[in-house]
């Protein structure tokens, strides 16, 4: 089945060698929607500490990014919104863990950034905000604009639907959000997902993330996909 | 007699033109989508990566891939697309989407706005708020005239962090309905019943009519 | 079959009232592959002059827009390679046009900027080359880079393979190109495809260029489809 | 003996190592392609929008919509994608690419390219060449290692328009194979038969080996 050997057989094995304390590590997912559970377990059990993590939220207490929470093994978290997590707050109020806030849409475009090679650009997010604090502003055409810089990861982990043996990948609904910018821009990425594919079975015009970003697969029957706001009506 | 909440969420409606790409807040503004006139066609955006939100799902019918920004469970529409968040954010970035109702903890005279953060309780981050405000062409605040201690949300200065610099361009309240031009505030509505000397007492702010 | 009102019945209307002198249009397109042929056609028509136009290429002679060329309906371009058309040679040679080179990198970024809210970026492309000349150079973290302008046309003319109703696009193969990042930067955006169906008949996970971006449709039946360099293999 | 234009291509063929991506510039580059060893897969990056460029169609297959960034007709592998300019070239700026073989006018021993443009004459364009040279991870130069005329194309400072400063990592001509280390040319491979005294007559830059 596989000839690129971007597959592997476990978690742990798929990320071995790569991680480190210290590291940088960008998770991808909205909320719990889209989120790596079975890397972040395999994170946890690996009990590599000190991590700067990049993720729009911090999890939710006892599941996904929650879990490293429980373990201390986050030192930092750049997000735009961790107001779903008690634990978050606690450790915060604490001292025991920094914040770094980048609106959302600044950290998905920072992301995307440095998976494209731009290391910096503007934005009038912010501008006359705390964001703006210690960062250039300048004046272009007679508006104020913010200057925003890239962020690389050492990791990216992410979650797809579907991945060839190439590493296309395909992901679900909104299941898609915050994943392909961070795949981008981790000097390695690895993905987990619900189902691997013959190469030649996805459509060669509707490929979400191409292969070229993706260096290892691990595929996972087990996920737990919580809803943290079911919201249903009734019907006619 | 203010206007109910229903009745606020129907005047915000009439925002909302046909063709309109809208992003509706979390909280009272996401209400708003039930009051849009059937005839008028309006897509709603969802900053994590849809267009075209749908109404809640049956309990059948829940998708756990399918969320929007207060993630909730939603559903879609036959003209729903679904995108990665630089992408979706490129859309507000870009002032692409027509409109964007939020809510406030305070707006100024000038514009300003301060929706996300009160400094000594714990801080749940500005989300996308910074970037919709900055980004969206017409930003309309929806909120409650006065705080529940009674202080008006209209201020000559906001004293909390800002989310925006001069980024509101209307405001709706329980007592009308507001335009900010040139740095002032304007009514140009008022509620059933309101007298200007009720809101212009209730209010911190200078009001021009 | 048309409740958005989006979808014209010919390029002539499609274009009608978004059209005047010295203005900025930015034509998708590579090659010839995937450029708006007829809308092209309906400019040349149109007579409108002294135009920017932004396009990775400059058509070949007598097709795409070597039209406006012989018209001498082009101001000036902007492009990284135009060298399949010898009328565009001649018409610089004498001063008739103006010619602003950008990488192709750097072309499709700088679109991509204008419709994402980014009024500037910086990149290592061109540093050290004229395409500095006149350009801020910024040393982040020991690199210098240069800092490229976002382009915002007055009017996209794009072509995809099929539209729906509501303006959501698919392209095909390599005829995606340059069309989505030109049509997200333009002021308005005309698609021409060559084939419209139902709103919610294309898949949503597999929506190239959502429909905020298109704001008018028009379904052409006359497609050319040149071939630059017709090149073959035999059978085995 | 100087190597052909084959074995030249022969040799460049052994860069292109086990999973690379690779991008092969318009012209011997894209012939590099032929002589990949079976064993090899590489995928081949067109930056006009495509990952997996297949060989060239049978005439019954040519698809007008499938071309490379030299414009010609070429088919899709199981492994292809599409995709857009700019996510096009930010795998090439974001550094997700190996290697790229390109074409030359000159070299300078810091490894300057000029490869675009000959002022005087009718100018054609930088295409997608400088995005390339800055951002892709190895850059290697496959050219004649003399100009028509007999001038040296290993210069000490290039005197014609440059591509790039300081982005050339290998050069492989007729006469061998060099390396750029700092800021010096440094002869690692020799063509069969071509003596030391020979490259360097030839040459103008300084070679150190």
């Amino acid at each position: 089945m596989n000839t690129s050997s971007k597959i592997y057989n476990t978690t742990k094995e798929a990320l071995s060698g790569v991680l480190f304390d210290g590291m940088i590590i960008l998770s991808g997912g909205f909320g719990v929607v889209g989120i790596p559970e079975n890397l972040t377990l395999a994170i946890r059990d690996s009990k590599i500490k000190n991590l700067t993590v990049v993720s729009n939220n911090c999890g939710v207490d006892s599941f996904g990014l929650g879990l490293l929470l429980e373990t201390r093994q986050i030192k930092k978290m750049i997000s735009s919104y961790v107001g779903e997590n008690k634990l978050f707050a606690e450790q915060y109020l604490n001292g025991e863990i920094e914040l770094e806030f980048s609106p959302q849409g600044t950290l998905a475009e920072r992301c995307r950034a440095g998976g494209a090679g731009i290391p910096a650009f503007y934005t009038k997010t912010g501008v006359g905000t705390i964001v703006a604090e210690n960062k250039e502003i300048k004046n272009i055409e007679g508006v104020d604009y913010l200057m925003e810089k890239a962020i690389i990861g050492d990791l990216s982990i992410i979650k797809a639907w579907k991945s060839d043996t190439s590493g296309n990948l395909i992901f679900r609904k909104t299941a898609r959000n915050f994943n392909p910018p961070f795949a981008k821009a981790g000097k390695i990425c690895v993905v987990e997902v619900e189902e691997i594919v013959e190469t030649g079975s996805l459509d060669s015009d509707h490929i979400h993330l191409p292969g070229i970003y993706v260096d290892r697969i691990i595929k996972c029957s087990s996920y737990e996909k919580k809803i943290e706001n079911l919201t249903t009506s009734v019907g006619k | 007699m203010a206007w109910s909440r229903e009745d606020m969420c129907k005047r915000a409606s009439l925002e909302l033109k046909n063709g309109f790409y809208c992003n509706l807040g979390i909280g009272m503004p996401t209400m708003v989508a039930n009051y849009i006139p059937e005839n008028v066609n309006v897509t709603l955006h969802s900053e994590n990566g849809m267009l075209g939100i749908g109404p809640f799902p049956l309990l059948s019918e829940v998708d756990p891939d399918i969320i929007n920004a207060g993630k909730q469970t939603i559903t879609e529409l036959p003209e729903s697309s679904y995108f990665d968040s630089s992408e979706s954010f490129a859309m507000i970035r870009g002032g692409h989407i027509d409109l964007s109702i939020l809510g406030a903890l305070q707006v100024s005279e000038k514009g300003d706005l301060a929706n996300w953060m009160i400094p000594g309780k714990m801080v749940k981050g500005m989300g996308g708020a910074m970037d919709l405000v900055a980004g969206v062409k017409k930003v309309i605040i929806l909120m409650e005239h006065n705080a529940k201690d009674g202080t008006s949300k209209l201020v000559k200065e906001c004293n909390l962090p800002l989310t925006g610099m001069s980024v509101v361009n209307m405001i709706i309240t329980d007592l009308g309905v507001f335009e900010i031009e040139n740095e002032k505030i304007k009514l140009i509505e008022k509620a059933k019943d309101v007298s200007l000397e009720e809101i212009v007492s209730r209010t911190e702010a200078n009001i021009s009519s």
